[in-house]
């Protein structure tokens, strides 16, 4: 159990990398949302799995659910209103 | 492996506030702002202070924040752009005091500081076992809540007032023509997001109330959540920022007239001002600290939401409102 | 040295930052940023000199929870100020800043 | 039942029923205010006379835990002048703001708010108490700057929010220190327990550079004069009469009542060197100016330079001579706040009579506008330090205290800053009685309202009238302090 933890954590933290790696790398703000929204809710949600076993009772695993739900939530919603924006921008200039 | 964590988020503290001082422009400052304040979140944590955690947080970084970033967008973007160490926009004079000055002054400021970390005297007297011993008094059981609205309430009633003040200043300021903001865009996913998160934000801000008399919360934290939850719904469109004047009034003084009351009332039984009779203490707290959630709230709220509508700038002299 | 001893060297380096560029920079908001900062500073060793050595102290703790309320709303009203005149001048500093302050505001045209 | 806290809860409720009921007549009721206010004060001024300095525990926690006020003799002197020059300004408010619709409006909710800060000051015991005041004095104080949102106020404002806002930061930071090293807050306890050490040397310098900032004390000074100079008539003169006092009263509290034993006789003559330059300098900038509302303005950063003064002749010397220090240092305190208070409203009165703000503008108003000009002339005179004023009882003191402990130094800047500040009040004499212009019937003047002059010539005359009872103020100084029967009772 403690191994598939662990190699679960391991597998979030990798995601989360990837995904500040292409939030610096990449050149456009499109793909730059799309890298970080994409692959840091995945590194979370992986998170997320991976302490579960940890928690003490089933009102903290709940917690740490909710978590997951509320940030993808915000990020879903926050990453919507930044394209929004860049499209009215670019249609402005058209 | 603690302590290696620790150094890591203090010098990442110190980068942060750099970037906020010397980033390119304003609105990337602004970012590096709000990371800063998350930033400090996590040192409260690991100096074992979560009640600042939670209202740095929420106040910090998240009112803060969404103040300044209202602010920033405001300026056009020549403004917006002004870099950092520069003088003036007029460029003048780069005299070699004034370049050397600034820096000698920090370096003497960070050299005294340190002296006076690091050859601190122990404290002769130490308040956290008198709080302990007094704590059973106090009708609370978290030593925090006990400091700001029992042992040290007199503070926190001046600190409401501070609060009300700024309010009132806002009030002042605020251009007489109350035309309705035009077109505050009604985005359907934003507005559909806040119209389900804001429930469960308010849930979360009454339990932080509650929690607040016994573990890390209370009143201001609390208030700060109620607010975020009104700024948020505001930038969602809703047109929540139209209420009825006084209604506003009587509700952003509400906790400073409860706060009053009780703290005036007790003195009739001839007691000194300010003590809560010992067997409903705990009640009376928890009462007040309710009133203030909800004034807290509103004052930090209409604190962001009084603020000047975008005005474009005039330069010349007629744009002044001198006629009054 | 503990981890509340630390911090408070941090909150050291963090004043004499914000002090450094509280010296430097001209424009009004970065000037707000400073101050802000520099309470950081501030509240760090306030929390983290008191609980070296002894144990977590609820007085500056709540102290500085005082202190981050005042904070919000002196930035909340020196915003408030700085749009108004922003508004109306369209300049984002107080012109000549030393101390011949006075004199250049006197030379401002007026009614 | 104690009246120490009355001081407090009147002036916050008055707050919020100007703030919340603004359709009342709110002048009138701040007025009735006022009389309840000076009543209270009254009332704690002869307790304190009869029965010495009292102690009050709110919230019945000792000290150190809760927040204890004292009320000792120089805190009721301090607040008697407070409710005194509060009620004329609010007197004289009521016929000044009749122009000022739109202002009136925030005005009595700021002012009660200023009062309530205030008076928490002269009362305050503990250090971080004092921080919340001072913010709370900051706000309202930067509030009523701005209240006629233009442009030069606004400027103003901002300027002096930071400035403030700096200096707040410097003396929480002082505050940090001290409490890291000693654990206490109180004010009482922390002067047995200080000792002369990095820290203390470190926070006790924080303290007094974000003191000295707030004091407007030069090379601080330079938001003050547009600051004072801009605000509204009433505004200045609450501002430079009491606003600033207050945090020259924590400085010297500090240092003369908490850290004597600390304060290095260098540090108090390095105070006393920038008294004297905020001495000459602000006298040879109001000599400058050409308006007469800066000139006010500027009259107080020179006036503020004869606090600092008290600090060199305080320290160190035998204790006679420090008595007499500090005794003259608190009446300049009282005499300034009452001159320069009459000065600001005689000066508004000017101004709207007049129509504008330049000297020049004044030229041959002495036979148009007596009453005002006379109440100018008697604020003058005591800010002069001419006999018999409240002015030149304060300055004798000190030069006493000067020529006793032998530092003829102060001798000088003090004789020297007299004969400055002459020099600039009869600029505007000069001027006013210009036999011309009075010939040429120029200066054309609108009526003021009779309210507005007879304010400022009662605080003149109250000035000079401090020249013939300064005994009654001294005397309350060398009371000894006396627990009350509370503290007593619960100990």
């Amino acid at each position: 159990m403690m191994y598939l933890q662990i190699a679960l954590i391991c597998l979030g933290c990798f995601f989360f990398i990837v995904g500040t790696l292409g939030l610096l790398r990449f050149n456009d703000a499109y793909s730059r949302i799309h890298a970080i929204t994409k692959a840091d809710n995945l590194g979370l949600g992986l998170l997320v799995l991976g302490l579960l076993p940890s928690a003490v009772n089933a009102f903290q695993g709940i917690k740490l659910l909710l978590i997951w739900l509320l940030v993808l939530v915000a990020s879903a919603t926050a990453s919507y209103l930044i394209a929004h924006y860049l499209k009215q921008q670019q249609e402005g200039d058209v | 492996m603690n302590l290696a964590f620790d150094v890591l988020l203090g010098i990442a503290l110190l980068l942060c506030a750099a970037g906020v001082f010397y980033s390119r422009d304003l609105f990337r400052a602004v970012v590096m702002f709000i990371a800063f304040g998350l930033l400090l979140a996590l040192v409260w944590v690991r100096l074992d202070a979560p009640d600042l955690a939670l209202a740095e947080a929420a106040i910090g970084a998240g009112l803060t924040g969404v103040l300044m970033i209202d602010a920033v967008a405001h300026l056009s973007a020549k403004n917006a752009h002004h870099q950092g160490a520069q003088f003036d926009q007029t460029g003048a004079r780069p005299q070699l005091w004034s370049r050397i000055l600034p820096v000698f002054s920090a370096v003497i400021i960070f050299i005294l500081l340190l002296g006076a970390i690091w050859w601190r005297p122990d404290a002769p007297v130490s308040l956290p076992d008198l709080v302990a011993e007094s704590l059973p008094e106090s009708g609370v059981e978290h030593p925090i809540t006990a400091v700001l609205l029992n042992f040290r309430s007199y503070d926190t009633l001046l600190e409401i007032a501070v609060l009300l003040v700024a309010v009132v200043v806002a009030m002042a300021l605020k251009p007489d023509t109350s035309e309705p903001e035009a077109g505050n865009s009604k985005d359907p996913i934003l507005h559909g997001l806040s119209a389900r998160l804001v429930p469960p934000m308010l849930v979360v801000g009454v339990y932080i109330l509650w929690a607040g008399s016994y573990m890390p919360g209370g009143a201001f934290q609390g208030g700060a959540i109620l607010a975020a939850a009104l700024v948020f719904l505001k930038l969602a469109g809703f047109g929540i920022e139209r209420l009825a004047d006084s209604l506003l009034r009587i509700g952003l003084a509400l906790g400073f007239i409860v706060f009053l009351t009780v703290a005036t009332s007790v003195m009739i039984g001839g007691r000194p001002f300010l003590t809560y009779p010992e067997s409903v203490a705990g009640e009376l707290i928890f009462f007040i600290e309710a009133m203030l959630t909800f004034s807290i709230g509103l004052i930090l709220f209409s604190l962001f939401s009084q603020a000047p509508p975008p005005v474009a700038p005039t330069s010349s002299l007629q744009g002044e409102q001198d006629e009054r | 040295m503990s981890a509340n001893l630390w911090f408070a060297l941090v909150g050291a380096g963090l004043i004499a930052l914000a002090a450094f560029t509280f010296f430097v920079q001209t424009h009004l908001l970065r000037r707000i940023f400073a101050f802000n900062i520099m309470g950081s500073g501030v509240f760090l060793i306030m929390v983290g000199m008191a609980q070296h050595l002894r144990q977590t102290d609820p007085v500056p703790q709540a102290l500085v929870l005082t202190g981050i309320v005042v904070a919000v709303s002196a930035t909340a009203l020196a915003l408030l100020i700085f749009r108004r005149f922003y508004a109306l001048s369209a300049a984002v500093t107080l012109t000549q800043d030393n101390d011949t302050l006075g004199d250049s505001y006197e030379q401002e045209p007026r009614q | 039942m104690n009246l120490i806290p009355f001081l407090l809860v009147i002036p916050l409720a008055w707050a919020l029923i100007s703030l919340l009921l603004p359709r009342l007549p709110i002048g009138p009721i701040a007025l009735l205010g006022m009389l309840v206010q000076s009543l209270a004060t009254a009332l704690l001024w002869r307790s304190v006379q009869l029965h010495g300095a009292e102690r009050y525990a709110i919230g019945d926690w000792m000290a150190p835990l809760g927040i204890t006020l004292v009320a000792d003799g120089l805190t009721v002197t301090l607040l008697a002048i407070t409710a005194l020059i509060a009620m004329v300004c609010a007197f004289y408010a009521l016929f000044y703001l009749r122009s000022h619709r739109h202002e009136a409006r925030y005005f009595w909710p700021l002012f009660w708010f200023l009062l309530a800060s205030l008076n928490g000051i002269w009362l305050a015991g503990d250090l971080f108490n004092l921080y919340v005041g001072l913010e709370l004095v900051t706000f309202a104080a930067v509030g009523m700057v701005i209240l006629s949102a233009n442009r030069q106020t606004l400027a103003a404002g901002l300027r002096y929010l930071y400035m403030a806002l700096l200096g707040s930061i410097g003396y929480l930071l002082g505050v940090a220190l001290l409490y890291s090293a000693y654990g206490t807050l109180d004010m009482r306890q922390l002067a047995e327990l200080i000792e002369p050490n990095w820290t203390t040397h470190v926070a006790m310098l924080s303290i007094s550079l974000g003191l000295l900032v707030k004091t407007a004390i030069f090379p601080f000074h330079f938001w003050l004069p547009p600051a004072h100079g801009g605000a509204l008539a009433p505004v200045s003169a609450l501002l430079s009469a009491l606003v600033v006092k207050s945090s020259f009263y924590i400085l010297a509290r500090l240092w003369l009542d908490v850290g004597a034993d600390v304060l290095p006789v260098i540090t108090a003559q390095g105070f006393g060197l920038i008294g004297a330059c905020a001495i000459f300098y602000g006298g040879f900038k109001a000599l400058q100016q050409d308006e007469i509302k800066m000139l006010v303005a500027y009259s107080t950063v020179a006036q503020l330079g004869y606090l600092m003064l008290v600090f060199p002749l305080a320290a160190g010397t035998a204790p006679e001579h420090s008595m007499l220090a500090w005794q003259g240092g608190m009446l300049h305190v009282l005499a300034h706040a009452l001159a320069k208070s009459a000065m600001f409203l005689s000066v508004g009165t000017l101004v709207l009579a007049v129509g504008s703000k330049k000297i020049d503008a004044l030229a041959g108003i002495s036979t148009r506008i007596p009453l005002s000009l006379f109440a100018f002339g008697l604020a003058g005179v005591s800010l002069m330090g001419l006999p018999p004023s409240g002015g030149f009882n304060a300055k004798w003191l000190m030069l006493q205290s000067a020529i006793g402990s032998g530092q003829w130094h102060w001798v000088v800047v003090l004789s020297l800053g007299s004969l400055l500040t002459a020099t600039y009040i009869f600029k505007v004499f000069r001027v006013s009685f210009d036999q011309q212009a009075i010939d040429s019937g120029k200066g054309l003047v609108k009526r003021a309202p009779w309210g507005m002059e007879l304010s400022a010539l009662f605080l003149a005359g109250l000035a000079i009238a401090l020249g013939f009872a300064a005994a009654l103020p001294v005397e309350l100084l060398s009371l000894p302090e006396v627990e009350s029967s509370l503290m007593e009772a619960s100990q």
